[in-house]
């Protein structure tokens, strides 16, 4: 199954096993989907459960907190990580500080699903990496799904939480196809993943740049470099420890970020090794991230903008001695 | 209902008249020693307080029960106190105190109380109106006849968040009864200077949602006004905005020297104070005496005293306890 | 001008109605041409065709002067052409070259032409409101007679952009002509489904804003109101909305498989198609005959084929230049 | 004079000086300022240059952004950073991408001025420290003046600037007093300046915490401990080479930032210096950031939440080896 149908099949388990659990957003419903997501759950579920709404992002993220404060569990779409600025609002203010703000009267348990990420050609409005600022925020989740059994694992891990969790469901990985055990348990969404073991370096990512990781992976292979893949699948918690442990091994780190470089994830990423895994290092962690432009539209310029494998394989090329 | 201000009253019997009354009165008294507490740097940060509106807040809670749910502002001790809220937990609040509401995280700006489904106390100008929103979605979905009362002011109004509540409320038919307590200013922008229409019910036209405005000074105005909207939503009819016509006779907040109006203005609105206007009504009718008056005046007093003296010797909350609340989980 | 729908039209003399009948039959060509060149890969991102609304937009662009500001949305193909913006420079900025009119940075959704004060393109819906009332606000302080035509479409008045830019611009005054192009669906929520208000020039009241609707197939009908429009704007009076009611044929953009509406309705609305509408018309009035037609047609193709061909053969802008436009000073 | 009429000199420098120049945003006029700033200005310059807004963060931010494409020079303000929120969309989707996304056409000379931080009992809705957001985005520029001097300097060397400039305010500063030289040419706004030179470690930081740290400094070098201070001025563009300068001549640093410490602007810089400076450290960078916390109201917890000169003296302290 794709991804897509993942996070599909994930929503109707979910729409099935709680009827509290319902579904709201652009399009969601008659449309089928602004990437197709949920594509056909309105002739399953209803319009009461799946729910389109008007162009108004701050209300229906709001709407969101208070029908999750209402004893609901609600599944908020954002179409594009963009448009998440028109709730921003909510999203800081709200939904982040409703629990300790009431002195713990109050929780919001609340799901909501952002797509995010460029390579579509989707130019400056619609092809940000905002991952970082959602993650720097106290009393949310920040997941980041880059396989076809975590889009369906994790939204489903993130349903029973009693805080406001956000998952970033890259754009680019919709298509992607992969086996999935719909029978098997939810996924634990707090732990990052080995997703290949090495002994050279570490690289690590998540979310959109886990493929083009992967694939830097085995051309270093080709070279004798033997890269660990570290998906960080959680940002907030961020499972330190796996970092820590990878690089205790490695010695070494490259953090792939489809976000700017100046502020990235990855700086946060690169601080936390400073802080607590100097003395393992033999050389400088290095960042792979976004140029620092507004997203252009020409594909040419696009591909020069993001991190791309090459540029992968190059940083570790780079810090780890040659062998012979 | 049309976009017309009504002051029809319901008939009213002395205990509850005597009871809007008090309510009223504790809120004032209240609020005047907060102030206090504040000059004493007892109560920090922003405190605004409510002087004024009460006839609103108290008027407005009457229409409803305790399954309702109840969304407010920043300016929210009245609402707080109307709906029931005493007064000791919320003067610990703005102590900073572990007792208080908000166990000292929110003070005067964050009440809350789950038990009252007192859903806060927003600080950031309309960002209670879509959560009000989520909470009346919620009952609508349940199929509880539940309505949610939603607090705020005329400068909210000027908000998109406004707009959006509004537009989503009325297509979903959801049972909010929007409460605009319009006080003719915005910190210090007037209302001529933050909207381009000053009728702020007949905004309503423009979501196909019914609306009305009310004499905010009449506390009796105001619960007949109040009770019709909530009944209207409680029906299933959708949505109801009503606004209640007010003032606020003290600065926007402590920080405020109140240079935007004129103390003729002022002086000319505290003629039309909710409180002695009532208690004219009151003796009127022969409900209220003034040995009754002095009675009332001790007992509120008591109560305000009480408050202080248990905010004074309440405890504060561990630092150790920082992190506690910020997530269910948090791995220390 | 009321709320009502409009219909008069001006009377018109047979050049400038053949000019508008080409103006509409090159942007419908254009598209056509645009979806071709998707489905070849030329172009790539998204694609929102105007087909079925040209009346709205080359009959409200003749209200404006070269002086006066356009801002329109990510559906702004016939915006950019009735404005003057020329056909090769646009089909190379949606094939991504550095001769296109945003350099390839901005594709279909993002035309920009400072020489004629085309400010885009802009893809948050109700995201160019804000700007317009800016663009509007500078003419005022500087004493400039100029009007800023903002086009947006009838899912953008749920979002609170679009409710914060109507009061200020007619608290301020400023010369804003709100252009709506209504044509009853937001992506694939059709409007009963996001207005629970669905007459949209209705809304301006809640704004003390004037307000018209019109008939968007009728170009002769569309210009007439626009020129009302906005020489109500120009004269001082404040801002204007004016809903245009239209249609869309298409899909809502290529990747859009079109679920939610039948196709007899989209048949139903063909029938109103703007562009035979408008060519019966002239053939009436005996200002078109059918050889005027073809060379119509063939004036417009090879015009479109030169489009085509200037993108194909023009160059990408260089890699090296990629941080170029980011800031004045780049340090690289 | 004080930090609050070091802006207000330079608004009123600003506003007599270019008739484009005008002043926007919520009170700023008739109530005389949220924080007291524009006070005056209304009677001195009237209401057509001297503006109250509605209610309406994101109409009032994108005015801005299109009277400076329609060539006013316009300055707005707004009150508490929190609010921000509201306006986000126009700022990074318009004001941010506006030159870029037309091929360099058009240019949005806009100052944004934003009171940010904590410190003042305000709790969780008018006390973040969000400028590592705005640092994040490309096509910006991103000014913490922390001193009085630079609250005028920097203010009217944002004004000429062709790109939108957004300067934070913090709040704790406002009743700072200082001396300022008005006659005095407008500030360099792209450089870091050195406000203690030292030669032991490095402490670098920016806007409301630049006091707090040079208070560290001074209890230090009670302990023989020699701090330099680097208070960052700008955070985009940010400059390296200060920080690096300083970083190879005490071979440690510091990093003091209020942001929450997940994904803060301290964890750029240490990214950073992780990058270019990593051979010259001779411990790990440490990061004084605020708790992941809303900000509580009571006053001992929001102390508790905050960086303070204890947290920052320790961290310095347990870096720097004992002399003697
Ligand atoms: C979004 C936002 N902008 C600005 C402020 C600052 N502020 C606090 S209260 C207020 C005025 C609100 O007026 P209104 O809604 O009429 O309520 P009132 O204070 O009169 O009860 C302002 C501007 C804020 N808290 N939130
Ligand atoms: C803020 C925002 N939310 C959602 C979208 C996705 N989207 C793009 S166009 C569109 C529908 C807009 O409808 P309307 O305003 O009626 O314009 P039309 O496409 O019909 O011309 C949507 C939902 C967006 N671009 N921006
Ligand atoms: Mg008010
Ligand atoms: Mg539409």
């Amino acid at each position: 199954m794709t991804y897509r149908e993942a996070v599909r099949a994930a929503l109707r388990k979910a729409l099935r096993g709680d009827p509290r659990v319902f579904l709201m957003g652009e399009d969601v419903g008659r449309y089928g989907g602004a990437f197709a997501v949920s594509h056909g759950l309105l002739g399953e579920f209803g319009p009461e459960r799946i729910r389109d709404t008007p162009l108004s992002e701050s209300v229906f993220v709001g709407a969101g907190i208070g029908a999750a404060l209402g004893g609901m569990r609600p599944i908020v779409e954002i179409m594009t990580v963009n448009f998440s600025m028109l709730a921003m609002d909510q999203i800081l203010n709200n939904a982040a500080t409703l629990r300790h703000m009431s002195g713990g009267q109050f929780s919001v348990p609340l799901v909501v699903r952002i797509a995010t990420g460029g390579g579509r050609q989707m130019a400056a409005q619609h092809s940000n990496s905002l991952e970082v600022w959602y993650a720097h925020i106290p009393g949310i989740k920040v997941l980041t799904p880059a396989t076809v059994t975590d889009a369906y694992g994790m939204l489903l891990g993130a349903i029973p939480e009693p805080d406001p969790v956000f998952i970033f469901e890259h754009a680019t990985l919709y298509p992607l196809e992969g086996d999935v055990d719909e029978t098997a348990k939810i996924a634990d969404i707090n732990r990052a993943a080995v997703r290949r073991a090495g002994r050279d370096v570490s690289l690590i990512t998540y979310g959109g740049t886990l493929g083009k990781t992967l694939q830097a992976a085995e051309l270093l292979a080709a070279e004798s470099i033997d890269a660990e893949v570290i998906d960080l699948r959680s940002l907030r918690p961020l499972d330190t420890a796996a970092i820590l442990d990878s690089v205790a091994k490695t010695h070494r780190a490259v953090i792939v970020d489809e976000g700017w470089k100046t502020g990235s994830f990855a700086g946060e990423v690169s601080a936390q090794i400073m802080e607590l895994g100097f003395d393992d290092l033999d050389a400088p962690v290095a960042r792979v991230c976004s140029a620092e432009v507004p997203m252009p539209y020409a594909k040419h310029l696009e591909t020069a903008a993001l991190p791309q494998v090459e540029g992968i394989v190059n940083a570790a090329r780079n810090m780890v001695p040659r062998h012979g | 209902m049309s976009a017309n201000i009504v002051s029809e009253t319901l008939p009213v019997n002395q205990e509850h008249a005597l009871f809007l009354f008090q309510e009223m009165l504790r809120i004032r008294r209240f609020e005047e020693k907060a102030a206090e507490m504040y000059s004493l740097q007892k109560i920090h940060g922003f405190l605004h307080l409510y002087i004024g509106e009460e006839a609103t807040g108290v008027g407005a809670m009457q229409a409803f029960t305790p399954d309702d749910a109840i969304v407010a502002t920043y300016r929210e001790h009245g609402h707080a106190l109307a709906r029931g809220m005493q007064a000791p937990v919320l003067m610990a609040e703005m102590f900073g105190k572990a007792t208080g509401c908000s166990h000292g995280h929110g003070g005067s700006m964050h009440f809350f109380d789950a038990s009252r489904r007192f859903y806060g106390g927003y600080a950031i100008v309309g960002g209670g109106l879509p959560i009000a929103v989520g909470l009346a979605l919620a009952d609508k979905m349940q199929g509880r006849k539940r309505v949610t009362a939603c607090f705020f002011g005329d400068g909210a109004v000027a908000e998109g968040e406004f707009h959006e509540s509004m537009n989503l409320a009325a297509l979903w038919k959801l049972p909010v009864a929007f409460l605009c307590e319009n006080n003719l200013y915005a910190m210090g922008t007037a209302l001529v200077r933050h909207q381009s229409q000053t009728n702020i019910s007949l905004k309503a036209r423009a979501y196909n949602m019914e609306s009305g405005a009310v004499d905010g000074m009449d506390v009796l105005a105001v619960e007949a006004a109040a009770k019709r909207a909530a009944e209207f939503v409680r029906s299933g009819n959708g949505p109801f905005l009503l606004e209640l016509q007010t003032y606020r006779f003290r600065a926007h907040s402590m920080a405020d020297p109140d240079l935007y109006r004129t103390k003729e203005e002022i002086e000319e609105w505290k003629k039309r104070d909710p409180i002695p206007l009532f208690k004219f009504r009151l003796q009127e009718w022969g409900y209220l005496n003034e040995s009754d008056m002095v009675r009332i005046e001790s007992e509120i007093s008591a109560e305000i005293e009480e408050a202080v003296r248990f905010a004074e010797i309440s405890p504060e909350e561990p630092i150790e306890d920082l992190l506690k609340d910020v997530s269910t989980q948090v791995k220390p």
